[in-house]
This record gives C-alpha cells, sequence and structure tokens, in this order.
C-alpha cells in the first residue's frame, strides 16, 4: 500500500533508526568518565597548538568547478541513454555534438595544468663549491618558470 | 614553537607528527609548517629516548661492561654496534685477535646486516602502505634470529662479543644452519622485488622524493646506504678495511638512478636489497674460510687497565659509519665513550631534503633513510 | 488485540520487508570483516583469528561488536558537538537507503522505482558529504587532512563511476534495476554464454574495469585508502572517532563496498539470472547467485588490500582526471556507436 | 553514567549472564595502541608477525588511542616521554588497560642506577595491568602477558562485593 | 695519503709556527691541539684547500676535564677524496666555555654541537639555534660533567627509584 517512493523513506527510517537504536543501547552500557585531558584533542601526545579549522586555498574550487560541468553534462545524458535504442542515429549524432564540446574544454583545461591537484615542488639542497650546503632558495624560481601551474600561487 | 606560531599566516597549518605516529619509526617528533599537504618547514625533535649511554659508559667499572648497553643503542643491528666498540678495544690495547674469531665476527655481522636491512625494507613498505612485504621480510628475519638464538641464547640484544675474542664459541650445526639458511633465502630475495621493488606504485611513489645529491650528502656526513644510494661509491668495508674484511670479494651496490633522479628514495631502498645479495656471498666465502680449531676466549684480557691515550675507530653498521670515540686515563673504567651514530646525522639532513613534499612523501623519505631512535637518541 | 494485530498484519510485512536488507548486511558485515582478517592471514602465510569461539574463531567480529559496545564514546571538547553525532548517521543511512533499489532476487527488491540507477547514485554522493563533516567536525589537524582528501578523492572519482553505469543504460535501455536485470536472463550469446550485459557487447568490459576502479576509490579501499591512511595521516577522518559512533563508521564503509559490489554484479555480470539459463533459476538460487556475484568482487577488493601500496593525493586526482575520465567518455561513445551499428 | 559504571548489589541471573558475555567479548578483542618506544617495539613486531600472531587472540593494532583498548608500553620511558605517555593514556577510550613490556618500563631496567633521564618504571605515571618481565622479553613471554590480561579481564564484575580488590597488577 | 706529521707542517707554513702542536698520548692516535679562536678558518682551510680537501666531519665530540678544570671539543675530519684523516682538539675553560661553530662549513656539525651544548656546555657562538637537542628544554645541568648532580624531580616526576 507504500507507494515506491514510499519504501524509499521507510528505508532512511529503518537506516537512522538502526543507528540510532546502537548508539542507545551502546549509551546505556558503556562507561562515562570524561575528563578534560582526555577531552582534548588528540594530536600525537602532544597539546595541539594553532586551529585545525584553516581555510584550504583555491584548489579545491577548480576541482568542484571541473566536477559541475562534468555532473551537469552526465545528468543530461541520462534521458538520452534511456531512450537511446528507439531513436537511433539521430540521438548518437545529438550525442556526439554535446559530448565533443565538452570533451575540447576538457583537453584545453588539462593542457593548461590546472588539474594538476597539490603538485610538490620539492626544494633540492644545492652544494656550492666554497661555501658549503645552500638551502637553494631560487630552486622554486627555476620551476616555476618552467611549468607555472606546478607551484602554488601562495 | 611560539615564534613558528606568530609568523604563519592563516592559510598554513602547524601540525605535529609527534612521538606517537604510526610511521615515525619510534618515538621522534617532526614539527611540520604545511600549506594545504605540502610541506614548507620540518624541524625534528628528537631526545624521546635519550638513555644516557654515554654517561653510563663513564660510570661503568669495567671496558667490557659497556657492550650491553652498546646493545641497546641501535637494538636492530646489535651485533654490528657491538663489532664497532670491540674492534676500538682492540686497537687501543694493540691484542690480535684469533682467527677463528675474525671469521665468526664476520659471519655473525653480515647476519645481522640482512636481519637489519630486512626490518629497515619491511618498514619502509608498510609505510607506503604495503603491509604484506612487512610480514615477508619479517618472516625471514625469524630464521636468521634462530641462528643468533642457538649461538648467543638471545634473539634481539646478544651480549655476545668480548675485548679481544667472544663470550663463548658457536653451537654445533652454526656451519649447516648457515648454510641452510643462504639456500633458502637466495630466490626470496627475488620474490620481494617482484613484490615492491619493481611494482609500479611503489616506484611512483619513491622516484624523484627526498633526492640527496652527492655533494651535499658528504658534506651533511651522510654514510652506508644512505651515502651509497646518491651513487658515492663508499663502504667502510672496502675503502677502509677493519677485521678481515680485505680477504672476500664482494661489489659495493651504489645507487644510478634507475627510476629517477639520482640519490632519490628508491636508490636508497634498492642499494639496501642490493646489499644483502652481496651480504650473503661474504657470509659464503667466510662459512667456507671458517678455521675449524682455535679457542675463542683466549685472547680475552682478564683486567683492562689502558693508559691514558684516546681512539676513534669507524665500521660499517647496516645504517651507516658507527664511530666510537673513546678516551682512557689509565683507569679501570673509561673516562669517555662518545657513539657516533648514523641515524643521528642522517636525521639531521631530513629538513634539508624533504622541503617542498608531501605528508606522504615525508613518510616516505624518513622510512628511506631508515633511523632507528635508540641509535638517534642514544 | 488480536484484531489490531491482524488489520495492522500488512504494517508488520512493511518493517519486515523494509528490514531484509538491514540483516543481510549485518551478517555480511560481520563475516566481511572476520573473513578479511582471514584472507590477510592466509596471504601473509598466518593463521588470523583462532582462538575466539572454537573453529577458526568465527565469533570474532561478534566480540569485537559486543566490545565496541562497552567502549566510551568521546566527544572532545572543541569538536562541533551536532556535526560529530550526526554523522555517523548520515553515513550509514545513506548508504542503507542505496539498498532500496538493489534487486537481490526476482521476487524481492526494496522499491521497484523506475529510476533505481538515478537514485543510487544520487544517495552514494551523499557519503561524501558525511566523511567531510566528519572530517571537519572532530577539529583535528589529521582528521581536517583525511576529510579534505576524501572531499577531492570521492567528487573526482563519482565523474567515471557515473560515467561507466551510464554506457550499461545506454546497452539496456531503462533505469529501473529490475527491468535491468530481467533483459540479461537467458543464455545465447554464442550458445553457451549467459547474455549478460558484459559479454553483449565487447565495450562493455573497459567499462566494468573503468567501473571497478573508480568504486575501489569511492569506497576507500587501497591503492586509494587516502582518507584513512593508516601510515600517514593516524586514523585519518576517523581519528577523534571512538567506541560505537567509530563502529558506525566501520559498517557504513563495509556496507558501501557491498553496495558497489552488488553494482556492479547487475550491471555488468547479470544480477540474480543464474549463469546456466533456466538450470538453478528460482528466486531463492537468484539470491544465492546475486550475493555469490556481489561477494566475490568484495574478495578481489580485500585481495588488492593486501598487496598494493597505496597511492599520494596528486597521482590519485592525475588517475581520475588525466585517464579515467576521458577513457570512460570515448567507451561512452564506442558503445553507443556499437549499439547503433549492431542492434 | 553507563551501566559500566555503576556496582550492583543483587546479582541475579541476567546481571551475571550479560557480565559474562560482557567480559567475554572484551577478553576477545583486545585492541593495542600501535607505538612503540624501544627495543621490546622490535619484539612487539614480531609478536604482531607471521611466526607469533597475535591476530589469533584476535589483537589487531589501532594507530589513534580513540579505538585503542591496551596501552603496551614497549621500551624504556624517559622523562621527555613520560607527560607523553600519560597524555595518551588519558586519551584512550574508557574500559583500557596497560601492559608494561620489559624491564625499562617495569622498573627502569639496565638503566635504572645512572640513568638521570630514564622513568624508573611506568607505574609512576600511569596504573599498569599486567607487567611482561625480560629485556626484551620473548613473544612467547608477551603472549603470556596477554593471557594473563584476559584472565583479569574474565575476573572483573560489575557486582558490588564486599571486599572489593581494587586493580592488583599481576605478574606474567 | 697524508700521515698527521705532514699534515701539521703544511699547516704551519700557512698560520705560523707556534699556533699548533701535535700531542700524543701514551696508546692511540695523536691529535692537533688548536686554540678555540682559530678553529673556524682552520676548518674553511681543511675543507677548501686542493691539498687537504678534508670534506667530511665525521664526529665532534665534547668533554669535560675535570682536574684541569677545562671543556674539550675533538674534531674528527676526514678527506674522501684524499683518503687522509686528521684529529683536532680544543680545549677552553670552564668559565667562559666559548667556542666558535663550525656548522657553516659542515652542515652536519648543526646537530653535534647542539648535543656537545646539551651534554657538556659547551657554547658555539654564531650557532643558528642552540639549543638542547636531547634532554627537554627546561632540565637544569649538563649531565656528562664529572660534576653534575641529578635533579630529584623532573616536572614533579621523581627521577630516582
Amino acid at each position: 500500500m507504500l507507494t515506491d517512493f514510499g519504501y524509499i523513506l521507510l528505508f532512511i527510517i529503518t537506516g537512522s533508526l538502526f543507528v540510532g537504536v546502537a548508539l542507545l543501547v551502546a549509551k546505556l552500557i558503556r562507561p562515562d568518565r570524561p575528563n578534560d585531558i582526555k577531552l582534548m584533542t588528540y594530536e600525537c601526545g602532544e597539546i595541539p597548538f594553532g586551529n585545525a579549522r584553516i581555510q584550504f586555498n583555491n584548489r579545491f574550487y577548480i576541482i568542484g568547478l571541473m566536477f559541475l560541468i562534468f555532473e551537469v553534462e552526465i545528468l543530461l545524458l541520462f534521458p538520452w541513454a534511456v531512450v537511446f535504442k528507439d531513436i537511433g542515429w539521430f540521438a548518437f549524432a545529438a550525442m556526439f555534438v554535446f559530448v565533443f564540446l565538452i570533451f575540447i574544454g576538457f583537453v584545453y583545461e588539462l593542457g593548461k595544468g590546472e588539474l594538476k591537484w597539490d603538485l610538490p615542488a620539492p626544494v633540492i639542497p644545492g652544494y656550492a663549491e666554497g661555501v658549503g650546503v645552500i638551502e637553494n632558495g631560487n630552486e622554486i624560481e627555476e620551476t616555476a618558470a618552467k611549468d607555472p601551474a606546478a607551484v602554488i600561487n601562495d | 614553537m611560539v615564534e613558528i606560531l606568530d609568523n604563519i599566516d592563516q592559510r598554513e597549518m602547524v601540525i605535529n607528527m609527534g612521538p606517537q605516529h604510526p610511521s615515525t619509526h619510534g618515538v621522534l617528533r617532526l614539527e611540520l609548517v604545511l600549506d594545504g599537504e605540502i610541506i614548507k618547514k620540518v624541524t625534528p625533535n628528537i631526545g624521546y629516548l635519550h638513555r644516557c649511554f654515554e654517561k653510563y659508559a663513564e660510570q661503568m667499572d669495567d671496558y667490557s661492561k659497556v657492550i650491553p648497553y652498546t646493545d641497546r643503542m641501535d637494538y636492530v643491528s646489535a651485533i654490528n654496534q657491538e663489532h664497532g666498540y670491540v674492534l676500538a678495544m682492540e686497537r687501543l690495547l694493540e691484542i690480535d685477535v684469533p682467527e677463528r674469531v675474525e671469521y665468526i665476527r664476520v659471519i655473525m655481522a653480515e647476519l645481522q646486516r640482512i636481519a637489519s636491512h630486512l626490518l629497515g625494507i619491511g618498514a619502509f613498505g608498510l609505510d607506503l602502505g604495503a603491509f604484506t612485504p612487512f610480514l615477508y621480510c619479517f618472516t625471514e628475519r625469524e630464521k636468521i634470529l634462530d641462528i643468533f638464538e642457538r649461538t648467543t641464547g638471545a634473539r634481539l640484544l646478544y651480549n655476545y662479543m668480548a675485548v679481544g675474542g667472544l663470550m663463548k664459541d658457536v653451537h654445533p650445526e652454526f656451519k649447516t644452519d648457515t648454510a641452510d639458511f643462504l639456500k633458502t633465502f637466495r630466490p626470496k630475495i627475488k620474490e620481494l622485488n617482484d613484490l615492491l621493488s619493481y611494482n609500479d606504485i611503489f616506484i611512483k611513489r619513491t622516484a624523484n622524493i627526498g633526492v640527496l645529491p652527492k655533494q651535499v650528502a658528504i658534506n651533511y656526513g651522510a654514510s652506508g646506504p644512505v651515502l651509497r644510494g646518491s651513487g658515492v661509491q663508499w663502504d667502510l668495508r672496502k675503502n677502509d678495511p677493519y677485521s678481515i674484511y680485505e680477504k672476500f670479494d664482494f661489489e659495493i651496490p651504489v645507487g644510478m638512478g634507475e627510476m629517477g633522479t639520482l640519490g632519490d628514495c628508491w636508490d636508497r631502498y634498492i642499494v639496501r636489497v642490493r646489499e644483502m645479495e652481496q651480504s650473503l656471498r661474504i657470509i659464503e666465502q667466510a662459512l667456507d674460510g671458517l678455521p675449524e680449531e682455535g679457542d675463542v676466549t683466549e685472547a680475552v684480557p682478564k683486567r683492562i687497565r689502558p693508559k691514558n691515550g684516546s681512539i676513534y675507530t669507524r665500521s660499517e653498521s647496516p645504517r651507516g659509519e658507527l664511530g666510537y670515540y673513546i678516551e682512557s686515563n689509565n683507569s679501570a673504567s673509561p673516562y669517555r665513550v662518545k657513539a657516533r651514530a648514523p641515524s643521528f646525522v642522517h636525521l639531521g639532513m631530513l629538513p634539508a631534503i624533504s622541503k617542498g613534499s608531501l605528508i606522504a612523501d615525508l613518510v616516505a623519505i624518513v622510512g628511506s633513510i631508515d633511523i632507528v631512535l635508540g641509535e638517534v637518541d642514544r | 488485540m488480536i484484531e489490531g494485530f491482524i488489520n495492522n498484519l500488512p504494517m508488520i510485512t512493511i518493517l519486515v520487508h523494509a528490514a531484509i536488507p538491514l540483516t543481510i548486511i549485518l551478517v555480511y558485515a560481520l563475516v566481511a570483516i572476520w573473513g578479511e582478517r582471514k584472507i590477510a592471514g592466509f596471504i601473509q602465510d598466518r593463521l588470523g583469528p583462532m582462538r575466539v569461539g572454537g573453529w577458526h574463531g568465527w565469533a570474532q567480529s561478534i566480540a569485537d561488536l559486543l566490545k565496541l559496545i562497552q567502549k566510551e564514546d568521546i566527544l572532545p571538547k572543541d569538536a562541533s558537538r551536532f556535526l560529530f553525532r550526526f554523522a555517523p548517521f548520515m553515513m550509514f543511512a545513506a548508504s542503507y537507503a542505496a539498498f532500496a533499489v538493489i534487486p537481490f532476487s526476482s521476487s524481492y527488491i526494496g522499491s521497484n522505482i523506475n529510476i533505481g540507477v538515478f537514485y543510487l547514485l544520487a544517495v552514494t554522493s551523499v557519503l561524501t558529504l558525511s566523511v567531510i563533516m566528519a572530517g571537519w567536525a572532530s577539529n583535528n589537524k589529521w582528521s581536517l587532512l583525511g576529510g579534505m582528501r576524501s572531499a577531492a578523492q570521492m567528487v573526482s572519482y563519482e565523474v567515471p563511476t557515473i560515467a561507466t553505469v551510464l554506457t550499461v543504460i545506454v546497452v539496456s535501455g531503462s533505469l529501473n534495476l529490475m527491468t535491468v536485470t530481467e533483459m540479461q536472463s537467458g543464455n545465447d550469446i554464442l550458445g553457451f554464454l549467459p547474455n549478460w550485459f558484459i559479454f553483449q557487447n565487447p565495450f562493455l568490459i573497459v567499462a566494468f574495469i573503468i567501473f571497478f576502479i573508480s568504486i575501489l576509490a569511492e569506497s576507500h579501499r587501497v591503492p586509494f585508502d587516502l582518507p584513512e591512511s593508516e601510515s600517514e595521516l593516524v586514523a585519518g577522518y576517523q581519528t577523534e572517532y571512538s567506541g560505537m559512533r567509530w563502529a558506525m563508521f566501520m559498517l557504513a564503509e563495509y556496507a558501501d563496498m557491498l553496495l558497489l559490489s552488488l553494482l556492479g554484479a547487475v550491471l555488468f555480470f547479470g544480477g540474480w539470472n543464474s549463469p546456466f539459463g533456466e538450470f538453478m533459476g528460482g528466486p531463492a538460487w537468484g539470491f544465492f547467485w546475486f550475493m555469490l556475484k556481489g561477494l566475490l568482487l568484495v574478495f578481489v577488493m580485500m585481495w588488492i588490500r593486501w598487496t598494493l601500496p597505496r597511492y599520494r593525493v596528486d597521482q590519485l586526482m592525475h588517475i581520475c582526471w588525466s585517464i579515467l575520465i576521458p577513457l570512460s567518455f570515448i567507451n561512452l561513445v564506442l558503445v553507443a556507436l556499437w549499439e547503433v551499428i549492431f542492434n | 553514567m553507563g551501566m559500566l559504571d555503576k556496582k550492583y548489589h543483587d546479582s541475579n541471573i541476567i546481571i551475571v549472564g550479560l557480565e559474562s558475555a560482557l567480559n567475554w567479548a572484551r577478553k576477545n578483542s583486545l585492541w593495542y595502541e600501535q607505538f612503540g618506544l624501544a627495543c621490546c617495539a622490535i619484539e612487539m613486531m614480531a609478536t604482531a608477525a607471521s611466526r607469533y600472531d597475535f591476530d589469533r587472540f584476535g589483537i589487531i593494532p589501532r594507530s589513534s588511542p580513540r579505538q585503542a583498548d591496551v596501552m603496551i608500553v614497549a621500551g624504556t620511558v624517559t622523562m621527555k616521554m613520560a607527560s607523553r605517555i600519560e597524555r595518551l593514556y588519558e586519551q584512550m577510550s574508557e574500559p583500557r588497560y596497560v601492559i608494561s613490556m620489559g624491564s625499562c618500563s617495569n622498573c627502569g631496567g639496565p638503566y635504572w642506577e645512572h640513568g638521570y633521564h630514564v622513568l624508573k618504571g611506568v607505574d609512576k605515571v600511569i596504573p599498569v595491568d599486567v607487567y611482561v618481565p625480560g629485556c626484551p622479553p620473548r613473544p612467547e613471554a608477551l603472549l603470556e602477558g596477554f593471557l594473563k590480561l584476559q584472565e583479569k579481564i574474565t575476573g572483573e564484575t560489575i557486582i558490588f562485593k564486599k571486599n572489593e580488590a581494587d586493580k592488583k597488577p599481576e605478574t606474567a | 695519503m697524508k700521515k698527521p706529521e705532514e699534515i701539521l707542517e703544511y699547516l704551519n707554513q700557512k698560520f705560523g709556527e707556534d699556533q699548533l702542536t701535535l700531542e700524543r698520548g701514551d696508546i692511540g692516535e695523536p691529535w692537533i691541539l688548536v686554540p678555540a679562536s682559530m678553529i673556524r678558518d682552520l676548518s674553511k682551510f681543511l675543507r677548501d684547500d686542493s691539498e687537504l680537501r678534508f670534506d667530511m666531519l665525521m664526529c665532534l665530540s665534547g668533554l669535560h676535564y675535570l682536574k684541569e678544570e677545562e671543556l674539550g671539543v675533538v674534531y674528527h675530519l676526514h678527506s674522501t677524496k684524499l683518503d687522509h684523516y686528521v684529529t683536532l682538539k680544543v680545549r677552553v675553560p670552564v668559565e667562559e666555555p666559548e667556542v666558535p661553530s663550525v656548522e657553516s662549513i659542515w652542515k652536519t656539525a648543526d646537530w653535534h654541537e647542539r648535543e656537545a651544548w646539551d651534554m657538556v656546555g659547551v657554547v658555539f657562538d654564531k650557532h643558528p639555534n642552540l639549543k638542547r637537542i636531547l634532554l627537554p628544554d627546561d632540565w637544569i645541568g649538563h649531565p656528562l660533567r664529572k660534576d653534575y648532580v641529578q635533579q630529584e624531580f623532573y616536572q614533579g616526576i621523581p627521577t630516582g627509584e
């Protein structure tokens, strides 16, 4: 008597009900003796300093943007995929144009190097005769010259 | 720590890869300044396992009582630590040691080198997420520990060598046991290579990471597999031969930069794997040359009272050049014993070679320089 | 009292109807955790759990579960209280809601909605949210890093997953998982092969490989288990969780693994259709075949976990954005082309 | 205030049954905190490896103290490390146990005389349940320590007894 | 392959006769006694001179001589290219234990000098961050001094039995 989506709501309720019951039973049984050292955040045995909630920088924004483009693309392809069998060549041609356009944007994006995630720019220590080991500061400029996206512009 | 906090802008995070961390090979604290996941600055903090070895050496009332404490410095390769100290004392007192003792010492030292490398390689694989090679290496290592246990009675810290000889002779089936081990171990190295060394993900995670150029390695005083990984042909057993190492022929494997730039993590790793094969060759030749008779405790002096003077002797421990600087002032207890530990020097290099890498790379670099904290903090 | 019982009988059947997948997941989770430790033991030539409860330690996961109930549940002082508590709810509820559309056998499916696949993919993307919430809420640097990594990973790997699922929809022509399975019954490809989709179109084999790699990443399995990588981030986004709350994350992770394997079994290996056509066909046998295929995929995931090391974050993203996504779109075009030409 | 915090006066059949079940579960899934201090840590790893397999008893390593039940203090506890050990012990979730492995953490071991920086026994800082002698103790000794801890856990009760013996450390 | 005596003559030509003396104990190897002020430019010369090329500082250890009330620092140098060794020793009175730092010449000296400061109390000036490396920062005294008395409590934890 429940509609199909009613069952889905029922599933969601039973899922969270199960978690609720499990945690409730645990709450009844488990000991609960908080003290302030125990409630301190764990940081490998040290007292944590500085706050943990820093704003993560912009590489996430680029990934989010790229994800959005592809998600919308696939969203539009879903209805096409369902009826593809009945229409045939015309559907294939329409899809091909659509996917090809976005593919060009994607290839451009790949070329520009925007998707190079958290690329490490290791600073290799140099050695100069008569000076000894120099912490090679200008290494970062050299890598920047070669591949601008490689180094995160802070 | 406070000064770090003032001058970091909001986007950088200061994090403690602290004393309790799955991949710091013991109690080592690394203070990382991170931007996202890229490391801006690493400051190692040691001393969590400082067990006052040098103070103990000065308080002991006999030179040979220091030997159990040298075991506990680098507890993964205890025989090599004793070997270094005993060589220093014998050079100080100008004792020459019977042939059979030298051969037994070389065989035990090379077996211990294989066991120590097995642990180093296993832990390195574990840091990168490969759990199974760690257990395969431990299975092989247990076989070596069986041989040690039958000879010395202990699994990890032996107190087996004495100044001028050995505590006791080897057990009767020593030669057959070691020969069996050699036969079964050789194919295992090939299996380890297939599983880990030439695994594509492993190569991606270790090539071009933690690059240590040749000159920088020398200036930082690197030694052992870390120096050889950077392409320097330097092994104390060959270049400054002590004991009877010049009798055996073996090569020194050197990093060639096969998988990336010369001196990266993969080079240091593959030098250790190839070094195990060379140690097998040494043991084989030493087993053939082992003289049958000869009392191992004949040259052990009853009382050691060296006149005043000082000596610095170096030996090749699995982690690098292990040096003992001993100063004596003609009394029964040593005036000053300074142990130059290779891991202490290699950890000093960590900030220089890991700037600008990710946390995952830092874990690989710490694994590749293969430090033992007992030796770092002494 | 008895009348009350009779006229709300359908209510009981509905509740039982909704609880069947729950029992399947719980039994599967207990067996899978014990199985993973036995498989790990087998691969590393050691024994794995032996002592607990008799033969080969079969009661090991029950002991773990009962112990976790007794463990204290620490809520760190400067964690944000509501989000910290809500993350396990959301994670398990989302992955359990996705089980509604999985056709366990020809006679049982949670709810036979006609946009089954679409709904399932929508719900699994909620998992990403709950992992980020857990990472951010516990106000711990390690969990923040774990949460951020999982944000990047799960978001990026959804694109190839959905693209490969799309290739199957192109061949099947319907989103309803029950009809997708029914279309794969009978075996008349080359005479003996069951006409599962993986045999119907050669490019679907490529699609399955891409699909398998991306569900490895979606359910944080090695070599993509960066969010809770043991050796780098202590315990990733689960660092601050303890006791039963952490057990919920563990359960949700195993349930998610089973969910995506079952999805793979439905789309590529013909759900509850038996490989021998009508020979072992009935609904009961259907359930057996379906679980067998799902558990085989889960076994392969466990097998990979104990052999391969772990990727780094930027290599992970490189694989996804530079290899898997272009490949999956080209594969989509080729599958469509093949469909148009041949049938 | 969970059930495990309270002490019940009347020991009827339900309480005894539940208590033995809970003890059985706690006994059979002891997860130890994965961190080692010194040479004993190498022996702990050898026990976790294939020959002396910990996993047979349901003992697996957990890297975060929040999910660990047993803290194995494997190695020498120095002064600098003592405060960290105390904090790590405090941050473990409640039904927790400590196995002091090796004579260094039992009583300072070989470093008791002139070790100015060595803490003479970890029980000066945290309560210890089982002491495992040896330097380093053999893997079998550590397993024996775990069996002794399991015996101790089966003995724990939530029923109030007149002569309530508090946690008396046991030597393995 | 130079002997310590030849190295000493070579240095004497460069740095003048009276500065450096070669000393030898009853047993063991000889060492060159160097006045504290000269140590840095002597080391720079030892490293960069084409004849000597001492590019590796093997070990740097701090000592405390109770009878002579002096602190000693011993440098063991080695040349990987020309393969010869030399040992330098610097002795400074306990009251003002000032020794110039050689950290800028050999990078490995950074941690060795911090350890010498931590253990024996030799102050190396112009060292980038001369802090305790092995002991906690609020530890009292330098343990390897012969007259070191161990503190009873450290942060409330008894150091004795």
